[in-house]
């Protein structure tokens, strides 16, 4: 599956966007924040605060409940500040 | 299609023109735009730097402007928001829409900016001499959304 | 001065450009643009012809432009009105409003608009192939202008 | 003092201004309309009903009520319909 980082998030990460494989394990965006948090020191730093992170499925906004299932694209991003 | 994202300058009366061109229809035209300011947080800034959600931004400003349609009577709607490097006095977004009547265009505009303030995928990061920083997001603004969603429940009812 | 009333065309570019010249605290610009229609109640229409009471309507919109500069943070206020005859796609008045943010911008412009078009001493007439004939008021409107004065008695509460 | 007709009571009346000598029993404006109303035909039709008639002195909206007082200059018109 593709996951994209945006802003600070992208930044703290060192990368734009990047293929995972995921385990079975991760069935919701919540749960694949806390498995990304696992992947290494930038990961950590980068979902330091869930709270402060957003997130869309397939270019549209969801909670960290939504479910992954057959998604083709997850992006987290900071709060927007656009306009 | 009515949504624009640009590197380039936006020019107002460019984008507005098609709004009216050719048609008699069109009593109100409201316009919004929103301007680089030369100070951020109290200290001046260089620049700004936007970064945004290809793709994502299109669609999540397009969902919205077919909210705006259903609510109000619109003729027209442009948007044209910048990515990449503005500078103060640019024009960062302008939201213009068409109706028969101010109040359809007032509220339609005012409805559009304060969820592409809140809900379209864009990031700023302040430019100064001494660095860069991301700018965080008010929660104002987020008030401001709301108060769409309550009239929206108050209407249904 | 920020009121002009022409008889010459108004170029919303131009009338709105001197707003933001030259300063950097200008974040949000409000513009309206009230556009003459084809058609009034209905029926075709060839032009309007817009009478006004000299030196009145200068000061009556001046009145609530200083009204508006009291209830919001305004950083400019432009308007420009025309007067004599007027025709389809052209535009009849122009109401601008910067701020820092767009709250202010928006509430003033909706505020003067509200106010022009119940106080300010402008009248409209139809012109047809069939003759002419004096546009009457609409209660809508006064019913726009009146909600004004309810926040204001809020406010003083 | 000087009275101003617009709109479409300046063409009922046929001028757009006059200068009028106003008898002592005139005070307010609504005085001013009902002695107006009696100088002719013209004057009656466009006086017709005082409801939809508005009025301002010295270029300020006043109410039927209005003292004349000093007033300069006496303006009738049509409610308003700019924008």
């Amino acid at each position: 599956m593709k996951v994209l980082y945006f802003a600070w998030i992208r930044e703290r990460i060192g990368k734009p966007e990047e293929d995972i494989e995921l385990p079975v394990s991760v069935a919701t965006v919540g749960d694949l924040m806390n498995w990304l948090k696992k992947r290494g020191e930038e990961y950590a730093y980068a979902f330091d605060n869930p709270k402060v992170v957003r997130a869309a499925i397939d270019k549209v906004h969801v909670e960290p409940a939504a479910k992954i299932a057959s998604a083709r694209e997850i992006a987290f991003f900071p709060p927007m500040t656009g306009g | 299609m009515s949504v624009r994202i640009t590197e380039a300058p936006i020019d107002a009366a460019a984008e507005t023109a098609e709004l009216s061109r050719g048609r008699s229809d069109v009593g109100a035209l409201v316009t919004f735009a929103g301007i680089c300011r030369g100070e951020e947080e109290g200290a001046p800034i260089a620049a700004l730097v936007l970064e945004h959600y290809p793709g994502m931004a299109e669609e999540e400003i397009g969902r919205h402007v077919e909210e705006a349609k259903k609510r109000w009577p619109l003729l027209g709607v442009r948007i044209a928001h910048r990515v990449g490097r503005v500078t103060p006095g640019e024009t960062i977004v302008l939201v213009a829409a068409t109706s028969m009547h101010r109040q359809a265009a007032f509220a339609a505009a005012e409805f559009l900016m304060d969820y592409l303030k809140t809900r379209a995928p864009f990031w700023k990061k302040v430019e100064r001499a001494g660095g860069t920083h991301w700018i965080a997001a008010h929660d104002k603004d987020d008030a401001a959304a709301g108060r769409w969603k309550k009239s929206s429940r108050e209407a249904a009812e």
